[in-house]
């Protein structure tokens, strides 16, 4: 058992390797470290706590056994998930930790004496309210990210569900919660604390379904924030500074996280959290075919990561570069790249371009050295030992179809094997197809990274995030 | 003249927000997942809670319901802070520079 | 099979057979015969043939009695077409409508009729020839004109840049395009095709657009010959932009009718003392007044260049360039397991190409 | 007279509003927005305080006659200060501020009962370390500064003055503080006190004259950060959240502006703060020219800056462009300030590189449009209404002694008048002269920014820094 | 089992040096100086204490020692604020954007 | 005071007063006298140059007569030179040291003669004339050169960049690079001058050092004689280069003495049938084996090309900046205040361009 002064300062101590665990996980460089002090933190944290309640009882045997079935179970889930299952594997992460919130919430509101907090039906005021808010954030963040989980993981259709009225309706039942809470403040009856619980389940269910499967990620962060709050509710009630540092930082955190990665999607934060409006227009067209066929759309920040921490790089310029004028931004990137030892060599295929030797003279006009530039026969097979493959504005002179569908007007022309490569990023505006009129279905494999914009902008903002 | 030391916690809690707010405003993009892996993992510090549920209060009784809410949101949370941590360090992985890099 | 080929007849000097694709050939299955000293004029000796698995014959007669197939730049004269066994094939580029010929039974391929699809690129001579005419029209341009064509500011004053105007942009324009703009030219291109000005474009280029106008493009990416409105508008355009520019270059074409005349007697007047005019099309009639074949006009010291075979002045990449789509045309000719040539009318390319009574 | 709480949340505030004036002093175009801010949270905290201490007797009479006495003198020298006097004008701001941190403490010490601090000779001992701390830090912050102030005025010599021992004194004199506060709390004798003052005024003086008058900026922001501490010290002292806020986050940001600075300057923090060490070497030679004439040197994001912010600026392209193959990356550099509403024009000099039309090969080669591109004589009379002069590698065909100085050997020729723009930037590498082996007094004029890097590398810096 | 105010102000304190930290780590190098002199100004904020120390306590007395010790803090704080937020606003006018500009 | 021109002997095409400098001349307050016809070749009518002020006078004689200043580009022939005043002027470029006329007290200029001082840069004949040079000798070279210069990939393989090797990297030396660079050829360049290397650099060229070389650059900026040990050093390494090389421009000069002779026989035997060697500095004796002035040498299938006066070939740019160089010298010359042209030995520029017995 120990002080509450000193327990007050190991709390500070996690809230702290919690703000470095964060800051740690903004650059690559240092992202383990940032694990690890999240990590240390948690420790503190659990220890802190144990020692401070100070029962010893046989309640702690319990305690170790469900923490240790809870981590064995995190574990194996942890080991087992396929990489690619990441973001509905944290959206379900979330959903635990806001169950977890309202429990806390329904524990303390059953036995407030145990926290200091008055006795049944004669709770503190203050922790009636912060409890209540606590419970309510908790139970929207549980089954909003459980809607979310369904949705990614293809159970629930990806696509936005809505119906006439929803912003009123959410309006309508956020507004009972305040009053319910008033009311739970004014006669301490049980009820009204359920109904708050009961209808903030409601609330997470309707908030997340009119949001499209896209907008997921945006909506992931967003959940990670409510959880955050929670914490922070839940914090107040039970006097706890980690509690409250820690959900304050993840709930600022994940909100301006959630911001940003609009930004990056070019959206409207407005516009994805409000769902319906967003929905309706939303399905950022670039991005989508009209099969529906999914794409990945990547942005300047990724690409340039992808290729800075290649070991060799192929670009293979195409008419769209030319229409771009994106030759001299292209030369600038390269020399950046090699500056960051990357092997760089340019692919030419013979009729890339409108005219023969379209390439050459942009190259030769940008500087570009002659014995970087191969035709196609010469580089066909380094592909395969290449890691990333950078298709600006070519499209045709890439397309597998001529290696395999004897119907398309392009059968039979030699083309460059990109697909080969570990990745393949193709800057283009959009989806739309190349001189022959043939779509390229390299665009919808899972090693492509579709960079939509216009070539020397596209370019040029690589450039910027290359150091 | 004390201060309600709800005031302080009220303090502690703004400055964490800002804190909150500029830790992760230049962060990589490539890095986004594992930000929200590890930032949920950390939100799980909502254990401290679900220990004091569990363990708090005067009754040896650990069937009484507010501990068994106590203990069930021990679990959930314990899930969390192990998957979530190793999630992270999983993906972190990945993004090891190269070795063949000079 | 036997693929063979003779030398040209003056003035050209381009060959359809090189020392490289002579080995693409063996590579393929066939024997290459050629009449002695066959590629001395661009320096290949016929040793460097022979070391490529080339059998040299005496004379022309002898390659034309043995071979399968012959393969010219130009259509034989008619003693040693006599002279072909019945039944084989003959590859050329230029196909001047000499019906007689026809009388045996060969099988005439004109390259110029490919059609202009995408796998049909690697044997499309027209593309290939008309790359380096349009490079080589800027370099005799620049040679014939009087100044110099990039800008410099010197000590001594600033020597301004030269204006260049192509007219057509398809395959000859656009190197043309390309050309000038390296050499420091300021330049500006007109086409019927709307597509052509993003291609312009491409490539540094100014687009000068006819206002109002329709696209005047067939399916084949070829242009339409134009209506008198459009012509009239082009005109006014035109007149204007020749009176500033100091080199025209002209490629405008259009498949089976004259060239258009597009430069007038009217334009040239009006333009500077000095300036020049390359009339690449001057063998469909050429795009300009005055324009003769393989003459150099010279008008109020304006000059006006007829060049019919420009190929001529860099014989030796243009032959490099024939020989490998005379021989992507083979390999798509030539069935390997059949051993034979396969006259498939139902590929596109052998339909078009060969030429029917 | 307000409650404890409701001043402790104004204090909050009040710190928060600090908190978004620094925020809003990071970007041009909030800053101003952040200056009202940083008002606004001092007239809360001022009008807090007077509020919370309630005592509405004659002395609130005094201290406003004190108060508005002060603001007088400030607004005063606020408004008269030349523009250029700006550095050593803060440095003398800090001086008070650091001295005000000592009457504070001094004032605390001897009525320690006016603050609940216990009775003199009797006080907490908490508050007596604390207020010890306190008053050294801002007694070393009012001698160190005055020190700067006096360096950069000018009326003490810019040069470092070094001594042997000087670490081992300072050390010393640190290690003698530590020892007088241990005695001051376990005896409350009064002389301890005022010999930690005394000794921290030594130390402020000992620390800062080592210094160079180069790095001053540096030692300023330095500074400012001890004036954060000492204020929070006080804080502590006092139990006063808005000192506590305002001082951790003065004392961070300062720290970490003077770690930006260096950074800027390709100093190690280190040198610059242990001063002797730094001194001997440091005088960043490419800085400085043998006769020691003072050049403005700038950076790639000042130089965005100015002609982001430009409305004309004409480029001066010279051999250096050449050498450093840097078109290219000035054409992009132009593109991005024209999409900023810049006119951009080239001026191009008749001898400009090392062959005739040198200058006009490489910009075509960039595509550089011929109509942007003037020569001398028509471009001679434009610098005059122009904003920025570019001068990129160029150095003899700027050189007005070709105007002025018969005995020099480019006497007669025409040259670009640069130096009639608003402002002149020079990129080379160093301040070594050109061709014809001049110098070129333009570089030490007070309208020219001296940009030393290679030409290309330094334009690519500019581009990243023009959004 | 109450905490000591001085742990929450602790807590305060180190939030505040996080925030100080992160808030001035983008700022452009031209606002360098304006951005010292608006920290300059800030610090001024000791002026709290100063007043504290003229106004606080029994004694109606003005002139004791430690109260003339708090207005002379004033008048120099005072200084500071004024001079310091003035000079600010000076030296931002000249970052205005043109007006030539669209 | 009056200056006066008349045509230069065939074949010299250039003139030395333009329209645009006889207004400069007139703004000086000098009077300008021409020969009838004076520009015509250049497309510079009498009329132009009346509008701007100038006397026409019927023949070269009543030019020679009436002038106090006479600009030409060469000299004058004798009977010509008998015509001229006593004390009067006269500024010619090359000067080809014939004693006898200087028998007659009349103070020759020699523009060639100038010193290569910043404020003479204006005036520095040499260099406008060698710059023009230097890109009119890679179009000369580019137009004998029967492949195409640029890399084009096509779809009918590839066309290799043609490789240009630039010997001498002065002024013409420097613009050769840059206008073969332009075109797209892969440019290399050698030089004694170690300050060379930044330059060709500065122009996008490789440079070729001779390994171990001293810097052979005098203080006036010129080259000077190489010694024994160094040419064969040179000539080791050029030998490889040559023999890569499809075309190569000499420029190398020192000054005063006969060019070097860099270009071996033995080298050119080792260079590909095809290829092309431009001498521009034929006229001082040549930097190639072979090269004759005026004429085109084959060798092996390789041209060695001579031309005495490539600034025939741009002859109205060469013109302009002649002109402008032969003002920017009269004006120097010319004193306002005494209204008279002022001889003033101390000044370098006058000093070193005086002829003097
Ligand atoms: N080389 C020749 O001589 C010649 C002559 C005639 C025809 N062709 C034909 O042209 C084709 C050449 O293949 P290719 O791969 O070079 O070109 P392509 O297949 O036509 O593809 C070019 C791609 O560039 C994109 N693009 C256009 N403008 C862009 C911009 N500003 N920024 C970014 N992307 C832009 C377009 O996609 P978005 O619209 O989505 O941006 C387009 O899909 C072949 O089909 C060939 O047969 C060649
Ligand atoms: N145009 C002609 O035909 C011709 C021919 C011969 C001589 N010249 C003479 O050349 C001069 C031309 O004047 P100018 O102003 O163009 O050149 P300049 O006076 O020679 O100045 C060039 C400046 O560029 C800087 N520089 C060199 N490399 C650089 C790099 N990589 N990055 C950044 N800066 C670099 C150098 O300073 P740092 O070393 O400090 O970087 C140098 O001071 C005149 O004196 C002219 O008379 C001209
Ligand atoms: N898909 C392929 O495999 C392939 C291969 C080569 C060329 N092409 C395309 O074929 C098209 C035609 O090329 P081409 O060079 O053989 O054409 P061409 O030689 O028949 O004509 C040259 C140009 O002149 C233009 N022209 C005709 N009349 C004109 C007029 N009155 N005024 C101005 N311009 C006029 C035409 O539009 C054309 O661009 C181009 O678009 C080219 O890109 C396609
Ligand atoms: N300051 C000025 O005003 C001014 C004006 C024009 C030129 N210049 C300078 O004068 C210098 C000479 O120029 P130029 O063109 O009149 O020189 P040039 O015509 O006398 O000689 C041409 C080049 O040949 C080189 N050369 C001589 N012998 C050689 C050998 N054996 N091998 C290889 N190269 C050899 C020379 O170094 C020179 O670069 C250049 O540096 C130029 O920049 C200065």
């Amino acid at each position: 058992m120990i002080s509450a002064n000193l327990s007050a300062v190991f709390y500070l101590a996690s809230g702290i390797l919690f703000i470095l665990a964060l800051r740690g996980l903004s650059s690559p460089e240092t992202s383990r470290q940032g694990n690890l002090f999240g990590i240390l933190g948690m420790i503190i944290a659990i220890t802190v706590t144990i020692l401070s309640v100070g029962n010893f009882s046989s309640s702690i045997i319990y305690l170790l056994v469900f923490f240790v079935a809870g981590g064995a179970i995190g574990s194996f889930i942890a080991f087992k998930i396929p990489m690619t299952a990441m973001p509905e594997l944290v959206a379900g992460f979330h959903s635990l930790v806001g169950l977890a919130a309202v429990f806390v919430a329904i524990s303390a509101f059953l036995n407030p004496g145990a926290f200091n907090l008055g006795s049944p039906s004669n709770i503190k005021l203050a922790s009636l309210v912060e409890m209540s808010i606590g419970a309510a954030i908790g139970a929207i963040t549980f089954t909003g990210s459980i809607i979310a989980f369904l949705k990614l993981r293809g159970i629930m259709s990806g696509a936005p569900i809505t119906f006439t009225g929803q912003h009123f309706i959410n309006l309508a039942l956020g507004i009972s919660i305040i009053v319910l809470i008033f009311y739970l403040c004014k006669t301490q009856v049980d009820s009204f604390f359920w109904s708050v619980i009961f209808i903030s389940f409601l609330i997470g269910i309707l908030l997340i379904i009119p949001i499209g499967g896209a907008d997921m990620p945006v909506v992931i962060s967003m959940l990670n924030s409510y959880s955050g709050w929670a914490a922070a509710g839940i914090g107040f009630t039970l006097e706890n500074t980690a509690l409250i540092i820690t959900g304050a930082l993840v709930g600022s955190s994940g909100a301006i996280l959630s911001y940003i990665m609009c930004k990056g999607m070019n959206r409207s934060f407005a516009n994805v959290i409000l769902g319906g409006f967003g929905a309706d227009n939303s399905s950022n067209e670039v991005g989508k075919n009209k099969d529906q066929k999914p794409v990945k759309n990547g942005n300047a920040e990724d690409a340039a990561f992808l290729m800075k921490n290649a070991s060799s790089v192929i670009i293979v310029p195409g008419y769209g570069m030319a229409v771009a004028q994106a030759q001299h931004a292209l030369r600038e990137m390269v020399d950046k790249l090699k500056k960051n030892g990357v092997t760089i060599k340019y692919a030419i295929h013979p009729v890339a371009g409108r005219m023969p030797g379209h390439m050459n003279v942009l190259l030769a006009e940008a500087n570009v050295p002659y014995d970087e530039v191969f035709e196609l026969d010469d580089i066909n097979n380094d592909f395969a030992n290449t890691d990333v493959a950078f298709v600006i504005g070519a499209n045709d002179v890439t397309n597998p179809i001529a290696k395999t569908d004897p119907k398309s007007p392009i059968f039979g022309m030699p083309v460059l094997d990109v697909e080969k490569c570990k990745s393949v990023l193709f800057v283009k505006r959009s989806l739309s197809p190349g001189y022959a009129g043939v779509d390229n279905e390299l665009f919808y494999r899972d090693n492509t990274l579709m960079l939509f914009a216009d070539a020397k902008k596209m370019t040029e903002d690589i450039v910027k995030n290359i150091e | 003249m004390e201060i309600d030391p709800f005031i302080f916690r009220l303090s502690i809690f703004v400055l964490a927000i800002f804190v909150g707010y500029y830790v992760v405003w230049s962060v990589t993009p490539s890095l986004h997942t594992p930000l929200m892996s590890v930032t949920n993992a950390i939100s799980s510090v909502i254990i401290v809670g679900a220990i004091i549920a569990a363990l708090a209060g005067t009754s040896e009784n650990i069937f009484e319901t507010s501990k068994i809410f106590g203990f069930f949101a021990i679990i959930l949370a314990a899930i969390n802070i192990f998957g979530g941590f190793l999630v992270t360090q999983r993906m972190l992985q990945m993004y090891k520079k190269k070795k063949t890099k000079k | 099979m036997i693929i063979g080929s003779t030398k040209e007849q003056k003035p050209e000097k381009r060959i359809s057979i090189t020392p490289e694709t002579s080995k693409s050939f063996k590579n393929l299955g066939l024997s290459v015969c050629l009449e002695q000293g066959y590629g001395e004029n661009l320096g290949y000796s016929d040793n460097a043939y022979k070391e490529n698995g080339v059998e040299i014959l005496d004379n022309s007669n002898a390659v034309m009695t043995k071979s399968n197939l012959i393969c010219k730049v130009r259509l034989p004269n008619t003693s040693d077409l006599e002279l072909l066994k019945s039944d084989s094939n003959l590859i050329i580029s230029e196909f001047t409508d000499e019906k007689k010929i026809l009388k045996k039974n060969i099988n005439i391929f004109s390259l110029n009729f490919l059609p202009r699809i995408t796998r049909a690129q690697s044997m499309d001579v027209l593309s290939s020839q008309a790359n380096l005419a349009g490079y080589r029209a800027v370099i005799e341009s620049i040679y014939e004109y009087e100044k110099a064509v990039p800008m410099m500011m010197t000590a001594a004053g600033t020597v301004p840049a030269a204006k260049i105007l192509v007219i057509g942009a398809g395959v000859a324009g656009l190197q043309a395009i390309a050309t000038a703009k390296r050499i420091g030219a300021i330049v500006s291109a007109t086409d019927v095709r709307l597509t052509a000005k993003e291609q312009v474009e491409s490539l540094g280029g100014k687009f000068l657009t006819v206002e109002g106008s329709e696209n005047l493009e067939t399916k084949g990416g070829y242009a339409k010959e134009a209506s008198q409105e459009f012509k009239k508008k082009q005109a006014e355009m035109l007149t204007t932009a020749a009176s500033k520019s100091d080199i025209i270059i002209c490629t405008a074409l259009i498949p089976g009718k004259k060239a258009p005349r597009i430069i007038t007697e009217n334009m040239i007047k009006n333009m500077k003392p000095g300036s020049v005019i390359f009339d690449l099309a001057v063998s469909q009639g050429g795009n300009s007044a005055y324009s003769e074949i393989d003459k150099t006009v010279s008008i109020d010291g304006i000059k006006i260049i007829g060049l019919s075979n420009i190929m001529n002045k860099l014989p030796l990449t243009a032959s490099n360039l024939y020989a490998k789509n005379i021989f992507s045309f083979v390999r798509n000719l030539y069935s390997r397991e059949k051993k034979t040539f396969v006259i498939n009318m139902k590929d596109e390319i052998i339909k078009n190409t060969l030429i029917k009574e």
